[in-house]
């Protein structure tokens, strides 16, 4: 360890460090432009320069690269310090007056422009993005060219580099701003809808998927990433001081025993495009209820400020529409997804407080608030935020100078309405997230034509299905609001509960027994059985001497169905239940 | 009346016969051509469907009298709990004549009496075989599986049939015949035909027999197998026997049998069936124990039953080398050429 | 004194008896949602539950016409939906190929159906019940499914 | 009626023959008994009250019962021709008509035919020491015997009883096992297999030849009857050489398989007899002479 | 030397060597013999006994049917002569589990067709030189031309007539059968330990030698040898009512070749069209 001083403080320090780092490491801040911990210094800006007082030769060093050294003391902020940085800031200011950073910097320095040709680069020729290129990306795409006042950061010969990836290093580092990495890479460079917020931001790609997302740690995302699509880059690894990137790391199949499965895949929403005349995915300002729910959201794309995505103002009238898909026998879903009318009321209640002195309009074919406190909730939003709610359906929508016209009945007074909108909101139907069908014939579950999945008995048994051991909870089930899902997944918690806090598993006795006497042991029942519940047993003498190999049926595994007892051509399986005998009787009697 | 008389029969009596008995009410049974190559016993009218040139018919006579399955009784569950059972009435009186079996399944019919008629008289077998009139032909060309001299008969065997009926023409029926009276029916017989027949002209004999050579000794067969049930004999000559039925089926001598009830929910029959000593379960105990577990326990049972057991309880072979045994034989095995082994093994 | 069926069969309300094997999940429970929702069907049909289509063995159907059956139902799930996964699927193969063999043995296939019907459709099961009724009439009473011989053996 | 073991085998001539058409005569369940999880004792009447008075059977006799529609069943007449105006049969359910007939309820009605085959030669008994060894649902045609001779006391010498089962609840006829017990004039030893017993069990545990030895009865003047699994028969057989006794007093009877009853159907067969007509009872010496197919 | 002749000397010293180095303890083949309709099987334990052996146009029976059989099973490990159309049998046997291919040696003999006509199952035979056999001998043999088209022959005649003819064709030959089961017995692939028509709890099918038992007994067992039926022909054959049981498993195997594309036995490694399915099978006539 070397001891040395730095403005009076003692402070410790590894060797080999830089001045730089160690007065970091104790807490004192030296200002720097060119300097990042994972390039390789250059002492290229000189706005980090500190004075050797003592201990060592006096003068100015550029800390970013002066090492320490036994004794040595610091000052990093006296007045031959401040001096110089103002020169160098004058002069950077001169050459890149735009540069925000440098405007700030100078300010703090009360440094004044130089008088000489005023630059109009935001690039201050620390050679960054050129060291972070070579050292640590190792492409070198960027480098010096020219000499004196023509000296300047390009590619070679100017042209779009070949050995560019496109991986944004030297845009990310470069402490002005000044490069796009756009000019020089010839990868298209393209932006990543953020898919939480339906697509109305972009992300990079690491990102945190949401906010609220447990575990709340970045991921890449391997589709878009330069490095899983070049090789190249791992800039992110080189710069990590956590050390934490590892791109060996892959999506794995994690394969668990477990006694219970919940099924609760939620979810998703009706595509509305499939309706022309409302015009969503055409009309910029015609949005979905989800994508206006970010819009309002804190942590949105907006963070929370409403506005019309085609002009960036806050829209004055807005256009609620109800039932889209829903309740409709023709060309779209027969069932009511439950949730629409409240949340509309909630979005009308929302975008008052955003929007004081808007007007939301609501159309809906019912208003179904039966719920706790619901009923008066949409009272509330009828009376007190002055939402107008319409009964009836709307029949187009179509733009019109720079406004929505809304065209649609208002059946309770029997008129044709026409709204000019700033914005129309959607609720479109709840449908069961897709591959729900895979997911269910995986599970042997059953489920309707719509895809929801079904419980084993309406009234009696709402959480159980069919398939023993597996249990259903929320949407998955039927259109459900939060409530709902919560109380019928705490149902289901307390299904596995019981089901799992037992030594032995109860279980209805309808199972296949095999007759060992007469099994051939040809295992064609094997390949009948759906569940592999089925597999070869040893039977064993007194003596333990293997006599013969017979089929197995595993109890726990087998449901039932018997399909395996009429593979069987000696008629050695039984279903308990079902066994022959019995339907035998059965046949026999419907002979009387 | 004496019996072992001979008469003549004029070239159209086999027609006169069957037009004759039929207008009597019989029931004529003669063997007729089926499916090529198939002849078998069945009702006939007129002379003309009888089958001209024949070795055997494929199944054997003891079907008439021992149908393959029969009813032995119908019930019915009521609906206040009782059960109503009707005995399957007997046979009708009317007289059934066979016309033109083999000796040797005529003779083989002195084995079915014995077991059906001992002690007990089924009463279902006895009304059959006392109502039908016996009428053989005299075998001419025995096919090569045949044996019958070998066990004690002939092609031209007396023993079972009323009537044997020797062919002086080249046809076993059509031309002129020679008729063998035998028992006190077969005079009845010959009554009804009238003048179609009469007594032969004196010096007039039955043909020789056809040569049949005489393969095995059945006197040291029994010698043999009255020592020889643990020989490892048998486990040899069952190696290749599948365990079906053929060769008991349409033997003439076997009569094992099945009784089995067939029902819907509330009625049904109860049925006798024709069963195999060969059959893997025909010993087999709810219980799971087979005193006959292997198949050549089984062979031998059939062996010794024929040829040990059945003439120690009985006085006679059961079996009459009728050779359908072989013939039908899945797997090419002859009884013929067993026995021929033991005798030599016998013989040393 | 013991009759068999047929011999009441020539009357004017002769009613053709059709043997139905129901799978538990939908079939059956399509026939009971039929029953929940007051639909009519003939009652000319007798029901034999099972737990899969893919339980019926050929021998049940076999027995059914054994038995007097004018006709036999087999029914289940629809493709993909079966409880079991597949039973359905085996189903459909094995009484696909059974149709093919009666048949090949002169037994009318038409004597012999099948059909999905999911637990929500009772009103197509008792749309199918009626029309196979109408047809199993119109075809008549199975006579020619042989039963034992009522004479003794010939041979 | 039928005759008890010929010397000579039958043949058709020496005397009438019995008609015989295989129909049964109806029964109707007078009592149901479970004698163990298996085991069910029926007691019969006969629904013909003239057919009942008319029906008469020996100790050893056995019958082929029918439930309708399932088919026919051999089994031995388990009561004593003593006890008139029923009859009752001890049936362990295996195979289908043992498992139709135990679905029966009192009242309902079966097949009987019957009596056939021989019986115990209990003329030979009089006056001897009898010894009755038996095994699980073996005791049932012993005990036909048994009470016959029970009911006729004063004609023979000493009784023993030598009885046992695989377990406590394997054993059949308790209450009457209690009965011979309390008998002065019985000795009744019982016994189960060792691991079958009960903590409330009072007899014997050990097998029953083992039993059988240290019991000792005397061969003197003395007959045996055993019945039982074939795998206690032998070693019975082998005990009762050690105790002294010729094989000329030992009798059982043998359950080959059934289906005419009357010597016809082939079935039980062994050797040149018929289980059914000359047995169901043997001597043992007749037994050694027989191929061991039974 | 005569071709017969020659095939039967390297039957012979095959089996001889086999027996002698201990590669087996049983040779299962053929004893053509003078005067009889069928060459019968003969169980070869001693080099001496294999000069027994041959083969020729009687050499009908399909000798895998004795693979399983309890008794030869006893004697060890057993060689067995097969025709290449026996093979398919042996390829069912060992896909159903019934034997081990460790537990046997296949020696595979050439075979231009058997019986005197011959056999219509030898004039559309597409195997005649065994596959995958441990040993083939033989000269070689020519496959008959445009096999594949007369395979089924024998079920399209029958296909072809009316509803009420095949039913009163079928009536008339299954009212012949007598329940001897030698189909069963002979069938390579009846290897149940307990056949169906002897489960009597309950009684599926009936007994008795009735047209009702017939009819079901024979649908049972066309039925259970549905896609395993190879076309050996053994239970016609060994019928003795001569009833053509050949064409109703004809008429199976059609339906697997033309449904599923399947013909049983052509590989071990198969899987039989009714031990699993496809989603697309036909929803045909399902209402």
């Amino acid at each position: 360890m070397i001891n040395l001083t730095i403005d009076n403080q003692q402070i410790e320090a590894e060797e080999g460090k830089t001045l730089l780092a160690a007065a970091t490491l104790a807490g004192i801040d030296i200002p720097t432009l060119c300097y990042h911990p994972a390039v390789p210094s250059a002492g290229a800006c000189r706005i980090c320069v500190v004075e050797i007082t003592g201990g060592g030769q006096p003068g100015l060093v550029p800390a970013c690269a002066y090492p320490v050294q036994e004794g040595l003391e610091i000052q990093t902020e006296s007045e031959r310090v401040v001096a110089s940085r103002r020169m160098t800031l004058a002069l950077m200011l001169a050459r890149s007056p735009g540069a925000t950073i440098i405007q700030e910097m100078a300010q703090e320095y009360g440094a004044e422009p130089v008088p000489m040709d005023k630059g109009d680069d935001d690039c201050i020729m620390c050679g960054l993005c050129v060291r972070v290129c070579q050292d640590v990306i190792g492409q070198s795409a960027v480098c010096f060219e020219g000499r004196g006042h023509e000296r300047k950061i390009t590619t070679p010969y100017d042209k779009q580099s070949e050995v560019c990836l496109g991986c944004g290093a030297c845009a990310f580092i470069c402490p002005t701003g000044a490069i796009d990495p756009a000019d020089y890479c010839p990868h298209p460079l393209e932006t990543i809808p953020n898919d939480f917020n339906c697509g109305l931001d972009t992300r990079t790609p690491i990102h945190i998927p949401f906010p609220q997302a447990v575990p709340n740690k970045p991921l890449i995302d391997r589709e878009n990433c330069i490095h899983f699509i070049t090789g190249g880059c791992e800039a992110c690894k080189q710069i990590c001081p956590a050390d934490a990137i590892d791109f060996d790391m892959t999506d794995e199949y994690v394969t668990e025993k477990v006694g219970a499965i919940v099924v609760a895949t939620g979810y998703e929403l009706f595509n509305p495009d499939v309706y022309a005349e409302y015009g969503y995915g055409r009309y910029p300002d015609v949005v979905t209820s989800i994508e206006f729910e970010r819009m309002v959201s804190a942590s949105g794309p907006t963070t929370g400020e409403l506005v019309r995505p085609s002009t960036g103002k806050p829209p004055k009238t807005v256009v609620f529409l109800q039932c889209i898909g829903s309740r409709r026998e023709q060309g779209g879903l027969p069932y009511c997804s439950k949730i629409c009318c409240m949340y509309t009321a909630k979005h009308a209640i929302l975008y008052k407080h955003k929007v004081h002195d808007g007007q939301a309009f609501v159309f809906y074919m019912d208003v179904r608030s039966g719920g706790k406190n619901y009923e008066q909730f949409v009272r509330r939003v009828i009376k007190e935020q002055m939402a107008t709610y319409l009964r009836g359906r709307v029949a187009k929508i179509f733009p019109s100078d720079g406004k929505l016209i809304v065209r649609g009945a208002d059946t309770l007074s029997g008129t044709q309405v026409e709204i000019a909108a700033e914005m129309v909101v959607l609720a479109p139907a709840m449908v069961p997230a897709a591959g729900i069908r895979n997911l269910a014939q995986t599970l042997r579950i059953g489920y309707d034509e719509h895809g929801f999945l079904l419980e084993a008995h309406p009234k009696l048994r709402p959480v159980e299905t069919n398939t023993a051991g597996v249990f259903l909870a929320g949407a998955c089930h039927s259109p459900k609001d939060i409530p709902d899902s919560v109380a019928q997944a705490s149902a289901a918690a307390s299904k596995v509960l019981g089901l799992i806090s037992h030594q032995t598993l109860t279980r209805e006795p309808t199972i296949g027994i095999v007759d060992e006497e007469t099994c051939n042991a040809c295992f064609e029942c094997e390949g009948a059985c759906a569940y592999g519940a089925i597999g070869p047993k040893e039977l064993k003498d007194r003596k333990g001497e293997v006599t013969a190999v017979v089929a197995y049926i595993n109890e726990g595994l087998c449901q039932g169905c018997g399909a395996c007892a009429v593979t069987c051509r000696s008629k050695s399986i039984e279903v308990q239940g079902y066994r022959d005998d019995q339907l035998f009787a059965a046949i026999n009697a419907t002979g009387r | 009346m004496p019996t072992n008389k001979l008469y003549e029969g004029v070239s159209d009596w086999l027609q006169s016969a069957v037009e004759t008995l039929s207008a009597a009410g019989m029931t004529v049974i003669a063997p007729t051509q089926g499916e090529p190559g198939v002849v078998n016993l069945t009702r006939v009218t007129s002379a003309e469907a009888i089958a001209e040139r024949y070795d055997n018919t494929l199944l054997p006579l003891k079907g008439q009298f021992f149908p393959i399955t029969e009813t032995l009784l119908e019930f019915e569950r009521c609906e206040d709990g009782d059960v109503e059972i009707q005995t399957e009435p007997l046979p009708a009186p009317d007289e059934v004549i066979v016309l033109g079996c083999r000796p040797c399944d005529a003779a083989a019919m002195g084995t079915m009496d014995k077991v059906f008629q001992w002690d007990y008289d089924d009463v279902r077998y006895r009304a059959r075989r006392d109502r039908a009139t016996l009428v053989a032909f005299a075998c001419t060309t025995p096919s090569p599986e045949c044996f019958c001299t070998s066990v004690g008969g002939s092609p031209h065997g007396d023993e079972g049939s009323d009537v044997l009926v020797f062919g002086l023409g080249g046809d076993d029926s059509g031309g002129r015949v020679l008729l063998k009276v035998n028992t006190d029916k077969g005079r009845q017989f010959i009554d009804r035909l009238g003048d179609r027949v009469r007594p032969a002209s004196e010096g007039v004999q039955p043909p020789s027999p056809p040569e049949l050579a005489r393969r095995f000794d059945t006197d040291a067969v029994k010698a043999w197998l009255d020592e020889g049930f643990d020989s490892d004999f048998w486990q040899q000559m069952a190696l290749s026997c599948l365990g079906c039925g053929a060769c008991s089926f349409l033997c003439p001598t076997c009569h094992c049998f099945d009784i089995v009830d067939e029902a819907t929910w509330n009625r049904g029959q109860r049925r006798r069936n024709w069963d195999c000593c060969s059959f893997s379960l025909f010993t087999l105990h709810a219980s799971g124990h087979n005193p006959r577990p292997e198949q050549f326990s089984r062979c031998r049972q059939r062996i010794m039953h024929k040829f040990k057991y059945f003439p120690e309880r009985f006085g006679r072979i059961a079996c009459v080398g009728c050779g359908r045994c072989i013939r039908a034989c899945a797997a090419g095995r002859s009884l013929a050429e067993v026995l021929t082994e033991v005798d030599a093994r016998q013989k040393g | 004194m013991i009759q068999t069926k047929h011999d009441q069969d020539d009357t004017a309300q002769w009613q053709p008896r059709i043997v139905a094997f129901l799978c538990n999940w939908c079939s059956y429970a399509g026939a009971d949602l039929a029953g929940m929702s007051r639909l009519s069907y003939p009652a000319s049909i007798k029901i034999i539950r099972l737990p899969c289509s893919g339980k019926v063995d050929p021998m049940f159907v076999l027995k059914s016409f054994e038995r007097g059956a004018d006709m036999v139902l087999v029914s289940g799930c629809h493709p993909g939906d079966c409880h079991y996964t597949s039973g359905n699927y085996h189903a459909r193969r094995k009484l696909k190929a059974f149709r093919e063999l009666m048949s090949f043995l002169g037994v009318d296939p038409r004597r012999f159906k099948f059909s999905w019907v999911s637990a929500a459709e009772g009103a197509k099961w008792s749309k199918l019940v009626e029309e196979i009724t109408a047809e199993a009439r119109e075809l008549g009473p199975f006579r020619t499914f042989p039963e034992a011989a009522k004479t003794e053996a010939s041979q | 009626m039928s005759r008890a073991m010929p010397n000579v085998p039958a043949t058709t001539d020496d005397h009438a023959l019995i008609p015989m058409d295989y129909t049964s005569s109806k029964m109707r369940i007078a009592s149901i008994v479970d004698e163990t999880s298996d085991v069910k004792t029926f007691r019969l009447t006969f629904c013909d009250e003239q057919e009942g008075e008319a029906f008469d059977y020996r100790a050893g006799q056995f019958g082929l019962y029918s439930v309708f529609g399932a088919g026919e069943a051999t089994f031995c007449i388990a009561s004593s021709p003593t006890r008139k105006g029923y009859m009752e049969c001890s049936v362990k359910r295996a195979g289908k008509v043992t498992g139709e007939l135990h679905q029966c309820n009192v009242g309902d009605i079966v097949g009987f035919r019957g009596p056939y085959g021989n019986w115990f030669p209990i003329d030979l008994m009089k006056g001897k020491n009898l010894v009755f060894v038996g095994g699980g649902i073996g005791l049932a045609p012993l005990r036909s015997l048994i009470w016959n001779c029970l009911d006729l006391r004063d004609q023979f010498g000493e009784i023993a009883i030598v009885y046992g089962a695989r377990s406590v609840s394997d054993l059949v006829y308790k209450e009457e096992l209690e009965t011979w017990r309390q008998m002065e004039d019985v000795s009744t030893v019982l016994t189960v297999d060792p691991g079958g017993e009960t903590p409330e069990w009072e007899g014997e545990v050990g097998f029953v030849p083992t039993v059988l030895e240290e019991a000792n009865p005397s061969a003197d003047n003395a007959i045996v009857i055993t019945c039982g699994p074939p795998i206690m028969i032998k070693f019975v057989m082998m005990s009762l050489e050690k105790l002294g006794f010729g094989h000329e007093g030992i009798y059982t009877t043998l359950e080959n398989r059934m289906k005419c009853g009357i010597g016809k159907c082939g079935r039980c067969n062994v050797g040149n007899l018929y289980v059914c007509k000359d047995g169901p009872v043997f001597s043992y010496s007749q037994l050694q002479e027989l191929p061991q197919e039974f | 030397m005569s071709p017969e002749a020659s095939t039967a000397q390297s039957l012979a010293q095959t089996a001889a060597e086999m027996l002698s180095q201990g590669q087996v303890a049983l040779v299962i083949g053929y004893a053509p013999t003078e005067g009889k309709r069928l060459s019968p099987p003969v169980f070869v334990t001693t080099p001496e006994e294999a000069q027994r052996l041959g083969f020729d146009s009687r050499c009908f029976g399909n000798l895998s049917v004795y693979l399983w059989s309890p008794q030869v099973r006893q004697m060890g490990k057993t060689a067995v002569v097969v025709k290449g159309c026996d093979v398919r049998a042996v390829n069912v046997l060992l896909r159903e589990n019934v034997i081990k291919r460790e537990d046997i040696v296949l020696i595979g003999v050439r075979c231009g067709g058997v019986g005197d006509l011959p056999a219509h199952k030898c004039t559309v035979c597409d195997c005649r030189d065994p596959q995958g056999c441990d040993v083939v001998v033989g000269d070689a043999v020519d496959q008959p031309d445009g096999a594949a088209e007369g395979r089924y022959s024998a079920a399209e005649a029958l296909e072809e007539k009316s509803l009420d003819e095949r039913r009163e064709f079928w009536q008339r030959q299954l009212d012949k059968c007598i329940r001897c089961y030698a189909c069963r017995q002979v069938c390579p692939l009846c290897y149940c330990k307990r056949c169906i028509v002897e489960k009597s709890t309950p009684q599926w099918v009936e007994t008795s030698a009735h047209p009702r038992g017939n009819l079901s007994w024979n649908v049972v067992r066309a039925f259970h040898l549905a896609g395993r039926c190879v076309g050996c022909g053994e239970c016609e054959r060994v019928c003795p009512m001569n009833i053509p049981l050949g064409a109703i498993n004809q008429k199976m195997a059609k339906l697997m070749e033309d449904e599923y594309d399947f013909r049983s036995g052509m590989s071990p490694e198969e899987k039989a069209p009714f031990t699993t399915f496809s989603t697309d099978d036909t929803d045909e006539g399902i209402l």
